[in-house]
């Protein structure tokens, strides 16, 4: 059904992964520390969803994401310093630290516009795809949501007009309420949604379906590997449910690092793993899942010590940079708000 | 040259002129007109540019978000919302996606869409198709707002909105617009926005009046004329960009004001031109300005309610003799 | 499964039936000599659905209902003569006059509040359902729309939360865009959907779903019967499509009497109707189809003449009443924004 | 006998008081102080009255549209839509169903139901999270609008609301309220609405202000008091219904007014106050009114940007300096 991930490929995911990872537990720690302020969402226990759809896309894409966002940005290539400084709204942020985590874009990456609105991104990125479409240019867009959107009716609007005009629109239903005891009503964030499978509300739209573990990688790889070659054949929008079993720091209403930052020798020695997140790492945490395979495909733990190393000090670095940036000078908030002279 | 033409005509015209020149204009839904008589006029368009027109589902908010998608990916797309309630649905879209991603992007992202909107009282439409929109917008910043209250504007400023702007706008018409006829040049002419005109000039006192009370406004001069009061209608054309230097010109000048439009009374388009006036013309104020507006009230269906309403002539004319002292 | 129908019962669906036809045809020729304004919706044409399914209702029961609502007001006992005398603007109408067409209500038959937004209804009537159950009292919510209403997104967000509590509503999707080959978009009103069928997207939320032939009474009234039953039972929502193929008088953009009044000979008489009509009279007229039922059940054509004669003189006597009715006095626009003084 | 409350724990305690009282009343959502740290003060409530919070969907529209229907049926509805922005969602609900019922209706079907929002600048919570919408909902007929600006309003308002009143109201919180303490009354009381206080008595010149800018008011208040300046604050706590005649009183007595809200300026909750002072008070100005408001941008999330935008102390004691000319 699909070609396999190459050994150079598997490592590539899994660096983005572990940079995702790295990034993110540093900024708990930089939140815990009062450096930045505002709500925030983590993408951990996500990430092989994210960096395996996103691998799917070319360079000319589109890619819309939610306020859960830092993992699909970094996973297209954002870089993790411009990311940080505007999550601590500095002016050499992506948005020049107008956005803060919640809305940042990066459009020469065709991440044109994020929103933090539950159900937002859906209609927007049906736009890009059908200006794909009626451009006749043969790109596609691909668009992240949680299941909360599902209850939404954006989301039905758009899904409605993508179907009808068959664009090369890919839905990924990140769905982070999995397993089934945790659907219920009432928690932050949280699924409520009466249909069985969230899929069967996507057919009935007559849109191809797929559920899929979002915790593994080559799963999710190969499904949107198949979506997007439709999309871009013309053959008309799908859509993907990717199963998450919720990272334990997720639960809180801010996020936490419980038990501690991730230790790659989790993969190899589970029961090093602290009691509080042991089940979650062992069983649905995609990164330890996937170093468990790039050894089983032939990299030596040093390998991946060693790319992982990089990555800290990438983040280190990342951070160090970020928190020098220059604040926004008060009274450019005044500016902007209209682009000037003609369109091109 | 120029030829008489009502106002649907000359939108119409518009249109056309711009689909023909720019393949990035696409236009959902295209009911310009409405359920009026006028929107026969658009129907010819929809067979010389086939597919440049979509026929949208009934799907206000996800057709606003995906038509700001759209333009943010390139295109130009005019979004025919319909009556200006339906706006309401695709508030979020318009308010917070279309009009705050300029901003939020740190000025990366354009969105030159338009939406068009019949806003007001336009006839036996009661509580739920009857609301003038312009200052629900004018309060949810980042969208340029058009009203044209002539033949002539609305052709020049669609234009300017369709293709020489990169930003969002919201295009308010009006169903009693639709059939009011006057003079526009032939050829394709852009009005710049932010730009007001002096619809007629005056001594006595100024009107300042955009959309559908442009007419009434100047119904109302005509009127008062006929007593010997000389009365100067300033049509501002747009609220965002506002051209406050022409309002205060005419308002330094006559030193009496009555400010006019369809929204409701309070926190509306007339509140914010008095606000604008006490600020900076407030020595050249001889009265304090009035406002003559739809009151605080849903709009009813019953025609003599509806009337009674309304912001008509006799209450322009019954305003401006107030401001007269 | 459902029991038959008297002959009485049958018979006063059909004066329900007949009520509807003629009061609306005068409509037209109202609206024709200039004597009332804006723009307005007929039911001629799926008279059976609304019929037999209000007959289904209690008197305690809530009816919400759409633009296209006379059917449903006069099935449910409105009197003609303040539902016309609205439509005209008087004073002594059903909402003195503030209303018109858009949305009468009669709140002492659990009309409350009639919505001329696509999909406006569908919230409140879950709404009512909600204080149904709330209170424990037995009551059932019915909801009409059309099948525009399904582009809506607010439909999803109620029939979710509807499925999601179990609310006692009964949704009736009256399909005026049958047959298929008139699905297309474009068309005003129209129904631009991409699902294969519109119940396979209430199915998807769980809720038990029907299609029934909506010119078909006795088939309407069986299903409707198990549907607020279930409802009743506290065993939640369901959804019925109920199809019409459109009156011909329905596709200009204002209500055209296209062939003239209904006669009821073209029941027993086919080839007596006008050629422009004779294909929808014979086939999908509600009433001409209930007409030749009530006739093989052993009613006589006279018995069905004098009824349509005495009907025809209440919309007579009603027209009279409703022209002569006051205006509502133009400063009484100002009153009536807020309730004055405590509630209960 | 009072005690000393925080403005949620006021607000916790009338809703207890509220559904213990009536059973008609139901809550959706109750997240009321939405991810501020008092939202400790909402989850005892969950436990003492387990059938009577419903967690919904995020489902805005449908859930504001379900609760009218609610009231409709015999219910006192409490729907806590959360961030002020999210209403966006609920427009038509609120705007086109829940505001015309009782008027299209010719007086007929009541709609007592509660809308609560956390409108305004949250710290953080850029463009798409900071909005504050009472202007929004004064430009849509039909909705009461309440903006509690201290522990013992919320507390006698929100019975009000839930209570005592057959109609819709627009609740607008604010989270940077939500810590604020003062007074509060042991016992359950109104506070009936259109009925302003005068938060400080003054005699140089007015403050109007509401919501969260009452505070902010205070504190100018104090700092100008410290000059000299005697500043009185005049708080409408109800936009719908108006006290004008408070508001009238206070600045005919003054001669000043600074008039100051969290929405932007144009069309915004100051533009409105500043139109009404000048039809009725232009005799007794000495100077201009003053607004201080949110400049027409969207709020961006940077904290000296922020912080720019936000019409906070500084730019009220500038302001009255201003109008003292
Ligand atoms: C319209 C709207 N309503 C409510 C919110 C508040 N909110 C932010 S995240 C969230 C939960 C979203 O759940 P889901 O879509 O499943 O995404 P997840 O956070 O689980 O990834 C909510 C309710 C919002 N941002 N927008
Ligand atoms: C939100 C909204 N959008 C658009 C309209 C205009 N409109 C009135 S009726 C109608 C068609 C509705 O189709 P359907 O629901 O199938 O009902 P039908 O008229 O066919 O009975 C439309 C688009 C409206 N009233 N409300
Ligand atoms: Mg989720
Ligand atoms: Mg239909």
């Amino acid at each position: 059904m699909t070609e396999a991930l190459s050994q150079a490929q598997a490592l590539e995911l899994l660096r983005q992964m572990l940079l995702i990872r790295r990034f993110e537990e540093r900024l708990v720690h930089l939140y815990e520390q009062g450096v930045f302020q505002g709500h925030y969402h983590l993408y951990i226990g996500q990430e092989a969803t994210g960096v395996a759809a996103i691998a799917r896309l070319e360079a000319r894409d589109y890619l819309f994401t939610t306020h859960r966002n830092h993992g699909h940005l970094l996973a297209r290539g954002v870089a993790p310093e411009r990311l940080l400084a505007e999550i601590l709204g500095r002016a050499s942020g992506l948005n020049g630290g107008r956005s803060g985590t919640l809305h940042p874009v990066a459009p020469e990456l065709g991440i044109l516009q994020t929103s933090a609105i539950v159900g937002g991104c859906v209609p927007l990125a049906a736009g890009a795809a059908f200006s794909a479409r009626y451009r006749g240019s043969g790109q596609v867009a691909m668009v992240f949501f949680g299941d909360g959107v599902l209850e939404e009716g954006a989301f039905y609007e758009a899904l409605n007009m993508a179907a009808l005009w068959k664009l090369p629109l890919v839905l990924v239903c990140e769905n982070n309420s999995i397993p089934p005891e945790l659907r219920a009503a009432g928690q932050f964030p949280s699924s409520t949604h009466a249909a069985r499978q969230l899929v069967e509300v996507a057919q009935s739209f007559t849109l191809p379906c797929s559920v899929v573990d979002g915790a593994d990688l080559e799963a999710v790889y190969a499904v949107l590997g198949e979506m997007v070659a439709r999309a871009r054949r013309g053959e008309g929008p799908s859509f993907v449910e990717a199963r998450n079993s919720r990272w334990p720091g997720n639960y809180p209403l801010y996020p936490a690092i419980v038990g501690g930052n991730t230790e790659l020798r989790w993969a190899w020695d589970p029961q090093a793993a602290p009691a509080e997140v042991r089940e979650w790492t062992d069983r649905s945490d995609p990164i330890v899942l996937w170093i468990r395979q790039v050894l089983a495909r032939g990299a030596t733990r040093q390998e991946v010590e060693a790319l992982d190393a990089q990555l800290v000090q990438q983040v280190d670095r990342a951070t160090e940079w970020a928190m020098q940036a220059p604040w926004p000078e008060p009274s450019t908030a005044l500016q902007g708000v209209f682009a000037e002279g003609r369109p091109a | 040259m120029t030829r008489t033409l009502t106002y649907a005509q000359a939108l119409a015209e518009a249109l056309g002129e711009i689909l023909r020149e720019d393949e990035r204009v696409v236009i959902f839904g295209g009911g310009f007109a409405g359920i009026t008589p006028s929107r026969v006029h658009f129907g010819p368009l929809f067979k010389e540019f086939p597919g440049r027109f979509v026929a949208p589902p009934i799907s206000e908010l996800g057709l606003a978000g995906l038509g700001a998608g759209a333009a943010m990916a390139g295109l130009r797309p005019i979004v025919d919302l319909g009556t200006g309630s339906f706006v309401f649905e695709a508030f979020p879209a318009v308010a917070n996606e279309a009009a705050i991603a300029y901003y939020t992007s740190n000025q990366q992202t354009t969105v030159p869409v338009v939406y068009h909107l019949l806003g007001g009282i336009r006839g036996a439409g009661a509580e739920q198709h009857s609301q003038a929109v312009q200052a629900l917008f004018w309060q949810t910043p980042g969208l340029q707002i058009m009203l044209p209250g002539s033949p002539a504007d609305v052709k020049g400023l669609v234009r300017t909105a369709a293709l020489a702007s990169k930003n969002p706008t919201l295009f308010v018409s009006h169903y009693r617009l639709m059939e009011v006829a006057g003079p526009v040049p032939e050829e394709p002419y852009e009005i710049p926005f932010g730009q007001a005109e002096v619809k007629r000039a005056g001594t006595d006192a100024t009107i300042v009046a955009c959309g559908i009370q442009v007419p009434r406004a100047l119904e109302a001069a005509e009127r008062l004329a006929a007593d010997g009061v000389s009365v100067e209608v300033v049509d501002p054309r747009t609220l965002v960009p506002l051209d406050e230097a022409a309002i205060l010109a005419s308002v330094r000048k006559t030193g009496r004001a009555v400010v006019t439009d369809e929204t409701p009374r309070s926190c509306g388009v007339a509140a914010e031109l008095v606000a604008r006036l006490v600020e900076q013309a407030w020595g050249a104020l001889k009265t304090p300005p009035r406002r003559v507006t739809i009151p605080d009230v849903p709009i009813p269906f019953s025609e003599p309610l509806e009337a009674f309403v309304t912001p008509g002539v006799d209450r322009l004319v019954a305003a401006v003799r107030e401001v007269l002292g």
